[in-house]
């Protein structure tokens, strides 16, 4: 079990090295002359204007919101799906009741317009 | 020392480093991201401990989805001056008292136990079905097919709270919409 | 082989390290950030004592994915309680947010 | 020289393990090694294709815009890639000032390696698989979405206002399509009984899941490639109307890195659908010759990725509200009713003792029927709607 693990433990490191490599023979390589200008913030050759931070609308946070409850709602459908082989028809029910319960969240979302973009 | 209990020893460090991080770094987008190297390693923890379903959750539901949740209200709610104020409160000392002598209290006890010692049994079954009997256990009657309906119900009901609280009122939405 | 006293351990530096967070912070963020460490410390705990006393039932891991699910409704209606409070009082610090107080 | 044909991943591996068991090693360190190594080898192929796909992509839009496309340098222009590395390489690295280095530097290499950290678990060939893990269809969610927090944080750490609010609309678009996504990979993890990759594509000996849940591939196509920002859903970085969005503080290799990566990703995207639902290395004689099953693999991820390209080069953008609109209030309800329909009718077949085949495809057909009766009947309502305030509005107009 633990085994099969090795391969994706040693994967992810080295993707990370492989990218990692040439950006550091790049830094390594390349001409190196900075100057206040140059290292200015690009807004389209206009001067920057107040805090970078400015305010965002709530609008993203929603969508974020919607989308961790069906993340978590699918991380309980995957072993209900898995086990679907070996279920009994009431089972498979049990699931279907709970994607409806849900879909009754995102028709609720929906009516209440908070899926609109604004 | 086998090598699997330097990789513990190794995750563990960087997992609690990283908490520390966490709860006394200043800025608080640095926090979300120590936060995220903190969960990584739980993950490892999960696949350490042949839970590989876990793990995959932890980095998909906490990584994926949570943290995204959190770096979008600290931007959202980003003050200004919020660099500059002090990051803890006047008795956080009490606080450091507290837990310090929680982990005390925690670690006086795990010694009280012998047994603990052991080495894991091995699974019983194919490990390969362990997700297979998690899906069956969740709809059985017998089983957990209350907690994960009520799981639903649950997940029902935060979304609509939050999107009730999180929403603004129609005509301030138009204002927003605005700006 | 690990003992099972190392990941308990571990779990209770964690759970100790979260508590801290949740007392001592003053920004209602970061105060979330040590409640989902410290939940992260049962879920260890939950799995460790699955793992090493009764790998045959699957209780631990169906816990640890309830607990998930709360994780998950407790950041997203404790952020968007915070985001609704920063509209109205524009203020995250949890000092401030005294509406309750009578 | 047999075994070379019939299993010759099988024989390299034992070949490796042999001679590092003769050089002193243990076996288990030997097979340490081996799996670093292979680790090795599948991302510089990835990266290596990162770039040639770069090359194929820019000679496939020239042909769709009857143009020649790179033909300088090399033969066909063959060595653009490695003329655009060595550029991009001596290019200098400007940081812009009140970035926060860290986080701005690790970005795009967090990037790269959501990408790579995908191919761990895609089966290339018969018993060719990184890690053949139990919850394979998870890790691909769980590891696609680390790329959406490599791009949340470019964009934070740039110090720029537009760079931010580009990661903010991207992280939105791919948070929301990814629900969509998530619920498609269900249907193959509930016709195999299994989420393991490896597992999936044995089960399709016979069908291949795109006969079964044709609308569950087409919405996973979709919203995967939403997922790697290929057009018609890349308007946020809408190269040729506006400044790109949360990349437009990188330059030099840095920037490359979001180039390849985003280009792999496409790629990827490409493999996984043909391993999810085109069978992937299944075909004929496969199974005693695993290097044809490698070539069936490649030669069904080429044709998905052709047509990833085709979509690309001949839709127009959408516009963000029709792009969110579609996510939510189309796919989104139609994936879970695809899981709802396709969980109760194979079931139904199988008590029955239907044809799974024809079941799931009459239910499917019956969904797609119900899908165009809803649209055709909204589209009626919407016209009537407007129909009547235009009305008003001529009579408005009159008085």
């Amino acid at each position: 079990m633990l085994d099969q693990w090795i391969f994706a433990a040693f994967l992810l490191p080295v993707g990370l090295l492989i990218p990692a490599v040439p950006i550091v023979l790049a830094a390594l390589v390349s001409p190196h002359k900075p100057n206040s200008i140059k290292q200015s913030t690009y807004e389209c050759g206009v001067e920057t204007v107040g805090e970078t931070w400015v305010q965002f609308k709530v609008q993203y946070y929603i969508f974020a919101l919607v989308f961790v409850v069906f993340d978590v709602e699918a991380v309980f459908l995957f072993p209900w799906a898995a086990a679907y082989n070996l279920m009994p028809f009431y089972m498979v029910l049990e699931g279907v009741l709970f994607i409806l319960i849900l879909a009754a969240g995102l028709l609720y979302a929906w009516r209440k317009g908070a899926l609109e973009w604004v | 020392m086998s090598a699997l209990q330097w990789v513990f020893l190794l995750i563990a460090a960087t997992t609690l480093v990283a908490a520390i991080m966490v709860v006394v770094g200043p800025n608080l987008v640095h926090a979300a991201m120590w936060l995220i190297l903190a969960l990584a390693g739980v993950a490892v923890f999960f696949v350490l401990l042949d839970a590989g379903f876990l793990a995959v959750v932890q980095v998909a539901v906490y990584i994926g989805a949570i943290a995204i949740l959190i770096i979008f209200a600290i931007m959202l709610t980003r003050h200004l001056t919020a660099d500059t104020e002090p990051q803890v409160t006047r008795s956080w000392w009490l606080a450091a008292l507290a837990s310090m002598v929680l982990f005390g209290g925690l670690l006086t006890m795990l010694t009280q136990i012998p047994t603990l010692t052991v080495g894991a049994p091995p699974l019983p079954g194919n490990p390969e079905n362990n997700v297979r009997d998690l899906g069956q256990a969740l709809v059985s009657l017998d089983q957990y097919v209350l907690p994960f309906e009520t799981a639903s119900v649950l997940l029902l009901a935060a979304l609509i709270g939050s999107i009730v609280i999180a929403l603004p009122p129609k005509a301030a939405r138009a204002d927003e919409a605005e700006s | 082989m690990i003992p099972l006293s190392w990941y308990l351990v571990f779990a209770a530096a964690l759970f100790c390290i979260g508590l801290y967070g949740a007392l001592a912070r003053r920004n209602s963020v970061a105060i979330i950030m040590g409640i989902e460490l410290m939940l992260n410390a049962v879920n260890i705990n939950l799995v460790a004592f699955w793992r090493y006393l009764s790998p045959a039932f699957i209780a631990g891991q169906a816990f640890a994915i309830i607990v998930f699910a709360v994780a998950a409704s407790e950041a997203a209606v404790g952020l968007a309680l915070i985001i609704s409070i920063y509209r109205r009082r524009s203020t995250v610090v949890a000092e401030d947010i005294d509406m309750l107080r009578w | 020289m047999g075994v070379v044909l019939t299993d010759p991943f099988g024989w390299i591996g034992q070949t490796l393990l042999e001679l590092l068991t003769r050089l002193g090693l243990q076996v288990g360190a030997a097979n340490l090694v081996i799996n670093l190594l292979g680790a090795v080898v599948l991302g510089t192929i990835c990266m290596t294709l990162g770039a040639l796909i770069t090359w194929v992509e820019r000679k496939v839009v020239a042909r769709f815009q009857d143009r020649l496309g790179p033909n300088r340098v090399g033969p066909f222009g063959l060595l653009q890639p490695i003329a655009d590395g060595i550029k991009l390489l001596t290019k200098e690295t400007v940081t812009p000032t009140g970035a926060d280095t860290i986080v701005y530097n690790i970005a795009p290499v967090v990037m790269v390696m959501s990408v790579i950290g995908l191919w761990a678990v895609i089966p290339l060939a018969p018993r060719l698989i990184g890690s053949d893990i139990n919850v394979g269809v998870l890790y691909i969610v769980s590891v696609g979405g680390i790329g959406t927090l490599s791009i949340m944080m470019a964009g934070w750490a740039s110090n720029n206002k537009y760079a931010l609010l580009g990661a903010f609309r991207t992280v939105a678009q791919l948070v929301s399509y990814e629900v969509p996504m998530v619920l498609a990979l269900l249907i193959p993890t509930l016709l195999a009984g299994s989420m393991g990759m490896a597992t999936i594509v044995e089960q399709q000996a016979n069908v291949p899941y795109i006969v079964l849940a044709p609308i569950a591939a087409l919405i996973f196509f979709i919203s995967s490639m939403a997922e790697a920002g290929k057009a018609p859903f890349d308007l946020l970085e809408a190269e040729s109307e506006i400044v790109a969005g949360y990349n437009i503080e990188y330059g030099g290799l840095k920037f490359g890195m979001f180039y390849v990566g985003e280009f792999l990703h496409g790629f990827t995207i490409a493999a996984l659908t043909a391993v999810l639902f085109l069978g992937g290395w299944q075909g004929p004689l496969a199974e005693s010759y695993p290097l044809l099953g490698l070539i069936y693999f490649l030669a069904k991820t080429s044709v998905v990725y052709f047509g990833v390209m085709w979509v690309r080069f001949s839709f127009p953008r959408l516009r963000i509200d029709q792009l969110n609109t579609f996510n939510w209030k189309f796919l989104t309800p139609l994936s879970l009713a695809v899981i709802v329909v396709t969980a109760v009718a194979d079931k139904w077949a199988v008590q029955a003792g239907l044809s799974r085949v024809g079941v799931l495809l009459g239910a499917n057909a019956l969904l797609v029927l119900a899908i165009v009766w809803l649209i055709g009947a909204y589209a009626r309502s919407a016209r009537r709607r407007l129909e009547r305030t235009g009305d008003k509005q001529a009579a408005g107009a009159h008085a």
